[in-house]
Formats: C-alpha cells, structure tokens, sequence
C-alpha cells in the first residue's frame, strides 16, 4: 500500500514522506559507474564504511511530488494573501528574480571559480554593494553575513574590533528594551554585556535614560529607527550625539529599512553600522524561514575592521575578490555570502530605480502610519495580528505610479 | 488616508517625523527603475560573463559540488507555498513548512546517526562555529581544538566567532593528509571545551573519525571534550556515520543535497547532535503533536531556548536560516532513497578512485596521501600550478582547486584539490588526465626528475 | 477597493479578475521606444486606429499573481493524487520534461531559424519520428497534428487521398459505436460518411456486422484497440484481412497506445494508420485540457501523402525539412508541430528505453485487468468514475524496477 | 493481483490477449533507458545545437513573435494545478481551470470587440480552417474566398481541411501590399461561405478592413458571406478591432500573449465572434452559473456541440485543445492590461515605423508596400535575399524572413519581412541597418541602379 485514497491534500495529515512509499522504491536511477571494477574493501576499508543504509523514505517519484505538493498546500502564502504576521516587512516576490537567479551563469556558478571567469557575478555583487552603499549613506559594505542576526553580530564584532584598535575594551551595548530579540542575543555571543535602555512615551529611547547609562564603557548602542510602530525617533540626532560624545558607536538595526529608503540615510543619522535583511527590504522570498541575507554598511572609521572578502574593483574596470585586510575581523561564513540573495535584491533595486526605492518607503510609511491611526480610533492596538489583514491592502489605493506595483507593505 | 492620519499631505507626513536636517533633499544616485524585460536582460549579460559549470568541464569541489539537482526540487521550491510564506510563527497556517522541518531532521538524524537534528543553520562554516558555541554552553571550557585539515574558510569562521565567544583556538597539524593522532591527543587537556576534524577531510583524506572520538574522549581523565565532526552529507551512504563514531555533534555543509552552487550560497548547514545537546542547540527545531481533536501536527519546539524569549540568555543568535534549502535537502534525499544513497556514494567512490589513480599516473603528478578517498582528492604537481591550471582552463577544463591559493599556507604549493560527482563521467575523467598531462608536461621545469623537486 | 479579506482562496469563488484591481493599474511597465516621436496619424491614420483600449483588467502585480495562484487551488492536480476521470491514460508527468523544454535553445527557438541553426530540434524530432515508427510498426511518421483529433482528421483525409490517387472515391467509414466521439465527429469533417458498427459481447467488433457493411464503398475502418474496458480485440488478424479484402484502410486510435508499447505493434496487426496522443501516452501534461500532440505513423502505401513538412535526414547526417511530396495532403497548421511536445515524449523514451516502455505497458494491462476484474467482483462496472481512485493505485503494488517509477496509470 | 485477475503469471495475461503471431518477439530497437541527468544532458546537447533568439539578434516574425514573457507566466503554467489536471469534465474539481477559461474568453471578447469567444483553438493557422467551417455549418455554401495575403501556411492549411469540408478555395490577389478591393469583391458571389482576409496581412501592411467587410457583405444582394478576419492580437491595442470592422469572425494566433516561441508550437489559436455564431463554434466554452447554494461558479456549456455528444453532426472534431497556453494568454493580457495593450502597441508600431524609414533609406532596399505597418514590414531588396541573410547571419544578425523561401511564390522573389517586438531596442534596430546594409553592398549586382532591376 502506498498512497491510500486518504492521502489527499487536507486529509490525513501528519503522515511523513518516511511513512509512505515501500521498501526497495525509489525515485533516483543511479548512473553506471564505468570504471573498472574494483574490491569494496580496496576502496575503502571496511572499518570506515557505513554499516547499514540510512534509513530514509523509500518512495516513487510520483510519491514525492505527490507528498511535497501536498504539504505546500497546507502552508498559506503571500502569493495567495497577506499574512497575518511580518506583514508590513513582506514584499511581493517578483518572479522576474526567481527567473532571473536560475539563470546558469548565476545559478550553476562555482564559488570558487576563477575570479576572470566571474566576473558578471562579482560585479554584480560589487554593484549591489555600491546600492546599499547609497541606499545607507554609509560608504563600505560587506555582503558577508547570512541574515540580519548574523549582521547584527559582524556590527558588533566590528565595534568591539574598532575600540579594542584604539586599545579600548569597552564590554556594554545599550539596546532598548524594545529591541529584536537578536540584538541581545547577539551581545552575548560576541562577548559584551547587554544594558537596556528604557523607551519614551513615543516609543522611542529615553534620553534621561540614554544620558545616565552612556560611559566610557559603552561600545556600542543598537537601534531600530523606525520602530516597530512606524515611529521615527525625533531625538536621533541627540542620540547620535550622545553616544559619540562618550566614543561609542551607533548601530542600526536595518530590518525596517523599508520604510525610509531614499527618503534619509542612517549614515546621515550619525549611525556607524547598519545591517540590512534583503529578505525582507529587497524581496528575497522569506522561504518559510530562510534563506535570508544580511550586509552590513559601515562608516569609514569601522571600514578596516570589515569581513573578508570584499569585491574591489581594480582601475582596468575588472573586479577581484579582496581578501588583503589585515584588521579585518575574518570570515563569517565559507565562500562570499548569499550569492542567490544578491541577485534578486540587485534586480529588485533595478526595477525600482531610486525613484521608486523612494515611492516604497513612502508608500509603507503611509500605510504604517494609516495603520496606526485607524489601531488608535478603533482602540485595537493591542490586537495587530487580527486587525492587519485589512488594513495593509489600502495599499493598492495609492499605487497609482507605473513602478509602484512592486510595492507590497 | 492622510485625513485619518490626521496630515494634509505625504510631505506634512514626513515633515512631522523626520528631522528637516535628515531628510535627503536629492534622490539617491542610483540608475532610474527599468522594465522587466531590461533588468532580465541586464542580469542575462552578467550570467554570460561568468563561466558555469554548464560551459566548463569542472573539478571544482572544496565545499560545494557539482551534483545534479533533480527538477522536481526547483519545482517544489518554486512554489509559492514554499517559495514566499513568512517564518512558521503561526502554526496554524504553516502545517506544511512545519511538517517539511519536521521531516528534514528526521531525516539529517538518520543520515548522521545521531538523536536529534535542528532544521538547519546559516551553511556549513559557520556551523562548526555554533557547534564551538554549544559545547561552550554545554561545558564552559575555554578552549577549541581543530584539525587543521578543515577546510580553511571554516576554521577562519570559527576563529571570528572564537574571539566573540572568548575561546582560544588551537589547530592540530596534519600527517600523511590526515590529522595527527598524537598532535591531536597532545593539544586536548581539561580545558578543551570543543575537538573538531572534518570526515572527509580537506584534503580528500578520511579520518579515522572512531579514533578520534576516542582519544579525543581518552585525553581528559574525567569528562572529554564536545567532539565534533564536520560531515560531507553526501558520503554518508559510504562512510561510517558521526553517529557510530563516537561523535557528539555533527555539522556540515547541505549544498550537495539538492542545492544549486549558485556562487556560494544560500544553502545550509546541517546541525545533528546526541540528545544531551538538544536544549543547548542553535536555531528552529519543529516538533510533532496532537492538536485538541488528536490529529497529529506540527510546533517550534523548545522556543525558550530562542532569541525571542530568552534573548540575551539564548542559545544562539540566529533567526531567519535556511528553511527552503532544508526542504531541498530532504527533497533530495527523498529522491535518493535509502538505497539510492548508498548507491551514489559507491558511484562517486570508484571514480574518485579511478581518478585518482589515472591522474597520479601522470608523469610530474602525485599523490598528495595515501589515505582513502571518497569524493574528491588532493594531488601534488611537479609544476607551478597556477600555470598548469590556466593551460587547462584554456582548454575547457577546470582540473580542480589551487590548495595554495585557497588556503594561503606553503606547505599547500603544488596542490591540486580534484573533485568528482556522479555528473562527471568517467569520459570527463578521461579528458582531465589528458589535459592535465599536456599541460603539465608543457609546465614542468626542463629535465628535473619529480623526485627530487617533491622531496 | 481591490483583494478584499475575503478573497483568501476558497472564499468569495467566482469573482474574476476583471472584477479586481483598479483603473489605471497595471503590472506591465512599458519601455521607452528611444525612437524619434512622429505623429500618431502619420503612423497609423485615424480610420484604423482602434477608438477606445480595450477594458482588459487592470490589476498590479501582486494582485494578478494572487488570483490566479488562487484560482489553481481551485483545482484538482495529478500531483496531488489521482484523477477521478480520464485516470488510465494520465500518467505522472517528470519535471524534468518541463526543465529540458524550458531550455532557451527549445524554448525561444523561432519556427522559422534557418534549418542549419535548428539541427538540434530538427535531429529531436527526426529521432521522435523514428521511435514513434518503431513502436508503431509502421515506418513513416508526420508530427504535425496538434492533438488526437487533428490525427485522425490527417488520418481520413490520407484515407481519402489514398484512394482517390487510385481513382476510387470511397464514401464509408466503419466505426464501432463505442468510438470516441472525435471518431464520428471527424469523419463528417473529412467529408465521408459514418457506418456504425456493432459491438460483440466482448466488447470487441462484431464480425458478422463488419462482414456485412465491409463493401467497396468503405474507405476506412477505425478502431480502438484495446477498447475501452482494456481488453484486445483477438479477431484484429481477421479483421484487418476482411477490411483489406474490400480495399479499405485500417486505422488505429491510439489514445489507448500505453496499454500495448512493446507488446505489439499496430502496423503488425495491419493497421494503415496510427494516430498518438503525447499528451496520454507520452507525459505531455494534460494541462486541464491542452496542449495535446497526435502525430501519425502510417504504412508504406499511405507514405505518399502524409502532410508536409516530414523531417529528412540527409546523407551527410545533417537534417532538413522535407516538404517535396507532391502528392501530400499538404499542412494541418502553421510550422512543424508541437515542437515543446515532442521534447517531452521524446524525454520519456529516452527515459524508459525499450524495456521501460514494455514494462510501462504491461504494469497498465494489469492495472486494468486487474480493475476490471475487481469491478466484476463488486458489480460495479457501470460506477466507473467513483471506483477509480482507489484501484488505481494497486500498481504501486507492482512497481519495483527502477524505472517504474515513471509508470502512472 | 494476478490472482484477482485469474491468471496465474503476467506471460499468461498477455498470452490470453494478444493472439501470439502478433506478439512483439524481440524488444523495441530503442536505447536502453537513462538516468534523469543523462536524459537532461542529452536534451541539453541538442538545444545547445539550435541557435535561439538568445544567441542572435532575430527580426523572424512571420505569425511567431519573440515578445517578452513575464516571469510570473512561468510561475503560473508550472503549478501543477495548473500544468497536470485532465480536461475539466468534472466541475467541482476543476473550478479554477474553468474561471481561466471564462477570463480568457472575456479578454479575447473584449480584444476582438465580438461578444462571444470559445476556450481556444490549436492555433493560428488551423483556426482560419475552423471559421470556414462554421460559415459552412451556416450558410451551407461552398466556396471560401481568401486573400492571398494571408500567412502561406494558413492558406495552405485551409486548402487542406476544405478538401474534407467539400468547399473550393480562391485566392484573392493584393495591389500595393493589401487585398486588391475590386479583386475580392469581384471574387464573392451569392455561393461564398466565407471571406478571409489577414489583419495586417501576411506583408505587415494594414487592410483597411471595415473597407473589405462591407464590400463583401455589399457583394451579394441578400445574405453575404461570413466575413473572417486573421488578427494579431497584439496590435489590436491601436488597431480597429475586427468587432468594429463588419467582421463577423475573427481568428488568429495567440502565441504573441504570453507564449513562448517553441519552435512553433504549442500555443493557442484564438477564435471570437458575433452571438448568432455562438452554436456553430468548435470546442469548449466555460460558462457562468450558479450553484444550488447561489454560489458562482463555471461550467462548460453547449457541450451539444460538441463530439462527445453529437458525434458524427458535431461542429468540430476538436477536443484536447491549449488550455495551458491560453492560460498564459490571459495571464498575459491581465498583466498588460487596459492601457498597457496600447502602450505596447504604440512602442511597437514606433520601432516599426523607424526600422522601416532606416531600412528603406538603405541603398538596394525599398519598401515593397506604401502601406501603414504595425509591427512588421517588407521589403524589396536588389540583391540575392538568401545571400544577404547569409552575410547577415554570420554578423549574428538574423534580419528576418526571406519571404520567397517560405512562400515559393516568384512574385516574393527579393522579399525581405522584417518584425519588430518590445524586445529590439532602437539599438538592434541600428545594427540591423548597419549589418543589412554591408550584407546588401557585398552582395548587390555590380553598378546595376536598383531601379532598373526593380523595375
Ligand atoms: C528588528 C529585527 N532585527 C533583526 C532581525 C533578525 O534578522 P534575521 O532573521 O534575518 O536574522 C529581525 C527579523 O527576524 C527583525 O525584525
Ligand atoms: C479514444 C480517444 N480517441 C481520440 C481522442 C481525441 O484526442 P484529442 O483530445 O487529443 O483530440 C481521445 C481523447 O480525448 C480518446 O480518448
């Protein structure tokens, strides 16, 4: 028995790919070795070898279609709706990229080929790592880290590299208490201690608070601008102040980036790092939880530290992987970082242009602050998750402009 | 709209919220937005001008290769239901996805023969580093001992990570391609909170991962250190599995299993432990569980271990991995079968053997070591090979990875790292030997006997 | 107003597309025409133009990606499970076949590129010929017709050109009254007139009436073999020898062609003419009704006048369109055929090779014994639809082999 | 299973059934079978052995054009609800399929301006075929009247299926690139069934097709022909559409919205007209209804049309038809939409207008119509075509069709049709020129003025 009639879409769930199928079957035809035939034992000693086989499904290949598709369909996605959570950071995934990084001079790219032989792939990487540059105001960029949580750490990594350059070693972060659970967590693991920060009426940071807690101590304090509610921190440039004054850096949380591209720049708020999450401000596809990507952008006093490698372009126009930084603070990853990611967030910054970077952010800015206020008249705030559904779709009212179709908040 | 925010106008919106002196007055110096047509065509021309596998005959390994990736993966990733949801937070309307993580561990666990698996990390560098991180957490040592015959991007990740961590990291030197079994039993004492080596090794080579486990475990009279191996998934249908070897923690690289190369990335890393180690793990776990009804169902388990609750107590920082990856991996591997693993692990096995033998053959070409090898292979050429490597190119051929220029390290001159998949067929093989025998022939300094320049 | 809460899928059905979105909206982003403007009128006079576009939808992006992602939840897929109709001519469809037809030198080859730049297809379908030939048993094939029906139409008319080469107008065509319905309907078309013919206890034809209508009148009999119910018609020498006797044709419907692909041969059993639907026998998805392919293969007698162009191989190995045959019955559509078809048959004999499509054959005579020898058992033969389901997928049961996998009955 | 059946081996099934002299003795003379990545790189030789409009700058058009196909077609015609559910004979299974239909058929309504539309035909050249039989069905008469400036093929398709309809062919001539007005309605008569015109016509020029209908509807005193009108459906975003124009059915091939080129096929033939036809059409049609509940939903309607029910007085033998493609039509005309139609059109007939002026202004080419053109063009060229393309091929330039190769008509001798798309930018359009005109000096007979020889 394989597929029993129950086994349609919706019925029966819970049942594995290791519970259907029999033994023996499979969907994979093995390739004849060719080679002369050689003892086992000459190969590979038995004392190194696999005992038994792994026990994995054993199925047909209609089976594993049958079974994968129907586990899709028990999944809700943004091709069919909006979600009822992360839906102001969700774009619409064009499939334009999707086309666009199956390509195979994209998509079947060895990491480690030749750089003359890549050089469409590192220009482009050298491109995007220009566009963040811009988009950011903050000149240098590593396109290294893997996701938001892993940019989150190479930011303070670097900050810890950048006061320990100057001889310094400073072990507080000040993080408001409002902060992305990643913030914290990613002190810990870097080595420094975390300081909550507490938050002003308008969600913003308690400069009394800030004030009291920035020593010399202090290496670093991240933040998140807007907020979660779609507030811009009027006092950023008091903070910027502040927390320079007592020589520590500032750390821009880039998961809402979206809502303030091309409209200001954390590296013209005074920030030193930002990271970005080009799955959810440039369309990479949220996958159901990754793959994701995380470049960071940094001023000129934290670019030494940077993680290797970076795409330098050379002054015959051709682009080289930069490995010789001697204070960079190393690798965060094998190879050079999610290469797919690029292409779709190279080709989402394309399509829009700086204008319609621009129309984005104000398009989400709007909806956040629709959002807020229609929460505030209904008295709904505290219930988001049931309230959002609705009201984010008022979106399409405005996207009247050619471009602005790509705009999903 | 502007009515119920209570603004007249878009400008009055951001007037309101953004200092005057933050606003940028002039729009960003980026190109203006273009067609869809114009930006395929745009990304078009910059895949022509990398070289793929598809338009070169590569030998390319070293941490990502060149297996074939079954159609139906790129549609069950393509898929929308895949392709686009948010993160699994709502398990309601996420069965799917959850049941997908659900059945990747299980099946990361059966491959690795160790108790539990998380639904993956970042890729498989960083994993050695979180599987550092674990061990700290597991025993609050200070030091990490590491074969030196990782490959060279996972131990400069780990040391990135190390110095965040506060952990010292000690590399064990190599002998005969494989880790020194003595080096390595000396550098472990009580202090050693992580012992790490790589099955098959860098340079091809398979350790002999039971020994190490074990003397790693003998060197320390109470309580050994965390051993962790760094698995190529791929040669698990063939080799002894961490699980059986004495390892605690095995991590690796996913790409093989059904991920495209795409230049490095987004794959995933595999992360598999014995029991003891599941609330000290990194990442998403799912879990199975009746609902109120009793049918059967999908949760994130564990979640106290997690950023979101336990922030700066959590186990780990990471959040968004690599879900869609992971369900390519256990595609893959669905595909492959029980049997079908074993038999492409024996495929790959004899002609990474015939390779290897044809290409050692070469006049001014040598083994690098004698150990075993399943799936790829480190030569030594009596030639530079830098200029070896572009007469092949030239060729249409790719021989495979300068050691040197990778890693950086003398004593890697003169290494060629070569590397097989069930895609390069023995005719392949054959081209290679004869490419690589012209070109090192053309190269070779005049008149001078291998012997003597490779002593 | 544009998707509404409610339109997640499932909810509000019926609602179509231009019900959706707004006016001014789209997702298309025209190109610039970097051409020197010219008066309208100039181009196109005013009498010409079209007065008022067309009210085709106005939607963005996200909106048409989301109502047609919903609409395809709305039906029932062979990946999800088996079909309650038409299930024992479906079989699964390998993605491969969608990945090599998607190949840019398939894909976006135009119809017209020169021969020389078109040997790859032209080779492809020249080998698809051959293998259609050699399962068929008869030697000479023309790819043209679009679907099953198209066949038999080329097939009727070859008939009637057949003849009338001969001098003979021949006004008959003899077909069970269990034919497929395009049968019938394609017999008008072709101009010739319908005979019915009994069916016996068997299911099979009934001799005594095919003896009596068998006249020199009859151009042509057509017929299904296997029927309907799986079973072989086991008078088909003797009736290939009384229709032959009369100077008729024999043609053969092969939409039930899987059952018998290495066992036996149409043009062994006398058949002039084969008509096969790829999109039943050869994986060709169904689509939900399209595209079809239904080449022909017919005898050396008939070769003469099979349509235009026919794919030659010259002595050089190169190949060529062939279409100098004077006395064809000329072209059935514009171009060559269902070119991105034949990629997919052509891939799954590929797969298969001889003894899998033996095997694919034999697993589906026994899957429709066996289902109609349950059927019996349960007196069920007359609820065909319902039963379906869950008989089909005893072949599972038998599918060990590796290449069986491929084998959907 | 044997068993259940009452045979006791599967030699015994087949024994039993098939008489034994019929039986296959040996197996097929078929390679063995392959792997799925042997079968893929097998298929991949041969595709890398055509030359796609990837690889060479294309002006062929000729009843296929290389438009642009949005990524997000792909997306849809892959889901495999989508790609793999049979014909839609069971409703409630098939909801989505059939609204698609409906949609489809309201956007070609609404393209064409005729109030009915079926769920597509095969496609461009057989759809002609289709509409002369439903005048035959109406009006019962026996001859077609055509243009001679119509796609050869289609022509020629249509000479074929009126051999079974019973109905004579004939051809009307052109002046000056469109229909000779006197020619055709001279050619109709009280016994024309159908009178066919192209719109534009096969030369790229625009017949001034109110013009045709009327004078065919005028030809005959009391119940003229059924006027046919083959359209380009991506012109009739500038274009007069046929509903406006007197004509009462239009057909055409859909490739344009949405298809890919496939070396011709598959794609869709679409096929609209006025109500009174709506009962003589061929295959499917989806219609809107409600069920017991009040809920919409869509069915297929008339089936009594149809074969499966009527057989031998069926309308049409037409059953599988492109489900799929028109799929991709739809998509594609939603995805342009209301203005995007006229946009394209104008962008197209702008590039077309120019390549034209660049071309003509050539020394040896002339235009060989004075005739408004939309999207695509001929020209006379005073040199040997076949050579000149050759030349032009070899630049990697393919300039277009050389139209007395396709139509083996002395009077196409020296012709040249050029097409334009979305996708040949103002810059192709000056390679082209640049290309043609080098191909055109090599090639032109020495000294001879290009008006003698056209004269
Ligand atoms: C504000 C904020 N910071 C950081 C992150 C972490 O990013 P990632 O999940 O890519 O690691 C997220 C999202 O998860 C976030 O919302
Ligand atoms: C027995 C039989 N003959 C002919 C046909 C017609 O084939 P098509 O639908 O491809 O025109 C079919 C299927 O529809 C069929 O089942």
């Amino acid at each position: 028995m394989s597929v029993a009639p129950a086994e349609r879409p919706g019925s029966e769930p819970g049942r594995t790919i290791f519970q259907k199928g029999a033994p023996g079957r499979r969907a994979f035809v093995c390739p004849d070795s060719e080679v002369p035939e050689i003892d086992p034992r000459e190969l590979l000693p038995e004392r190194l070898r696999r005992a038994q086989a792994p026990a994995l499904p054993e199925v047909s290949e209609p089976e594993l279609v049958r079974h994968y598709v129907g586990l899709s369909k028990r999944n809700y996605d943004l091709d069919s709706g909006f979600y009822p959570l992360g839906s102001c950071t969700m774009k619409h995934n064009p499939r334009l990229h999707e086309r666009a990084a199956a390509l195979p001079g994209h998509a079947r790219l060895h990491p480690l080929q030749d750089p003359e032989h890549a050089q469409g792939a590192l220009e482009l990487m050298w491109r995007l790592q220009g566009a963040l540059a811009e988009i950011s105001g903050l000149p240098h960029v590593s396109l290294q880290p893997c996701a938001g949580s892993q940019g989150e750490l190479a930011g303070v990594l670097l900050t810890r590299a950048y006061h320990e350059d100057r001889g310094e070693r400073r072990h507080k972060v000040l993080t408001p208490d409002t902060a992305h659970g990643t913030n914290p967590a990613t002190v810990t693991m870097a080595g420094l201690e975390v300081v909550k920060l507490e938050t002003n009426g308008a969600g913003g940071v308690d400069l009394e608070d800030l004030r009291r807690k920035a020593d010399d101590d202090v290496a670093c304090l991240m933040l998140t601008n807007p907020n979660t509610l779609g507030i811009f921190d009027e006092n950023i440039a008091e903070i910027a102040e502040i927390v320079h004054g007592v020589g520590a850096t500032l750390y821009y949380d880039g998961a809402n980036l979206n809502a303030i591209m091309g409209l200001t720049r954390p590296g013209d708020m005074g920030f030193d790092i930002v990271h970005f999450n080009l799955h959810k401000s440039f369309t990479q596809p949220h996958g159901g939880g990754g793959p994701g990507s995380g470049p960071i952008a940094v001023s000129e006093r934290i670019a030494p530290f940077i993680p290797v490698p970076v795409v330098a372009r050379a002054s015959d126009g051709s682009f080289a992987l930069d490995h010789d930084r001697p204070k960079s603070i190393g690798r965060l990853r094998a190879f050079h970082g999610n290469y797919g990611t690029f292409v779709r967030a190279y080709a989402y910054i394309c399509s829009l242009g700086a204008d319609g970077l621009q129309d984005a952010s104000q398009t989400a800015v709007l909806n956040a602050n629709y959002l807020l206020a229609r929460l505030q008249e209904h008295g709904l705030a505290e219930y988001l998750p049931l309230a959002f559904g609705e009201l984010c779709m008022h979106e399409f009212v405005l996207s009247g402009g050619p471009l602005k179709r790509r705009l999903q908040v | 709209m502007l009515a119920a925010i209570g603004v007249g106008s878009l400008e009055e919106l951001f007037e309101r919220q953004i200092p005057a002196e933050l606003r940028l007055r002039e729009p960003l110096d980026l190109p203006a937005g273009m067609p869809e047509q114009d930006v395929y065509e745009h990304l078009r021309a910059l895949a022509g001008r990398n070289r793929s596998v598809e338009e070169q005959l590569s030998f390319l390994g070293a941490g990502m290769y060149d297996h074939y990736v079954p159609a139906l993966i790129d549609m069950l990733t393509e898929r929308s239901e895949f392709l686009t949801p948010y993160t699994p937070y709502q398990p309601e309307v996420a069965q799917g996805g959850l049941q997908v993580m659900f059945e990747y561990q299980t099946a990361i666990s059966e491959l690795t023969a160790l108790p539990v698996s998380n639904a993956s990390v970042y890729e498989g560098a960083s994993a050695v580093a979180a599987a550092a991180y674990m061990a700290k957490l597991h025993n609050g040592r200070s030091s990490i001992v590491v074969s030196e015959a990782l490959h060279p991007h996972s131990i400069e990740t780990l040391r990135t990570y190390a110095r965040g961590y506060g952990m010292q990291v000690r590399e064990v030197s190599t002998r005969d391609g494989v880790t020194d079994a003595q080096a390595w039993a000396g550098a472990i004492d009580a202090d050693t909170s992580a012992a790490i080596f790589a099955q098959p090794n860098f340079l091809g080579a398979v350790e002999d991962a039971a020994a190490l486990s074990e003397s790693a475990k003998a060197a320390v009279a109470q309580d050994g250190p965390v051993v962790v191996a760094q698995v190529d998934p791929i040669t698990l249908g063939v080799l002894a599995p961490p699980g059986e070897c004495g390892v605690d923690v095995a991590v690796g690289e996913g790409q093989p299993l059904g991920n495209r190369l795409d230049f490095g990335g987004p794959s995933f890393g595999l992360l598999a432990a014995r029991e003891e180690y599941l609330r000290r793990m990194p990442g998403r776990i799912a879990g199975a569980t009746e609902d109120l009804e009793g049918r059967r169902g999908f949760v994130l388990t564990l979640q106290t271990r997690e950023q979101h609750i336990r922030r700066e107590r959590a186990t780990s920082n990471i959040c968004t991995a690599q879900a869609l990856n992971a369900l390519a991996g256990v595609v893959y591997l669905s595909w492959l079968g029980r049997r079908g693993i074993v038999e492409l692990g024996e495929l790959v096995l004899a002609r990474t053997h015939y390779a290897r033998e044809q290409l050692a053959a070469i006049e001014g070409v040598e083994k690098l070591h004698e150990q075993p090898v399943v799936r790829e292979f480190a030569l030594r050429l009596d030639a530079d090979v830098d200029a070896v490597r572009r007469r092949c190119l030239r060729s249409g051929v790719n021989p495979g990875l300068d050691l040197y220029a990778l890693s950086g390290r003398e004593r890697d001159r003169g290494g060629l790292l070569v590397a097989l998949t069930e895609r390069r067929t023995r005719a392949d093989i054959d081209r290679l030997v004869e490419v690589l025998a012209a070109a090192i022939e053309a190269e070779r300094p005049a008149g001078a006997p291998a012997e003597q320049l490779l002593a």
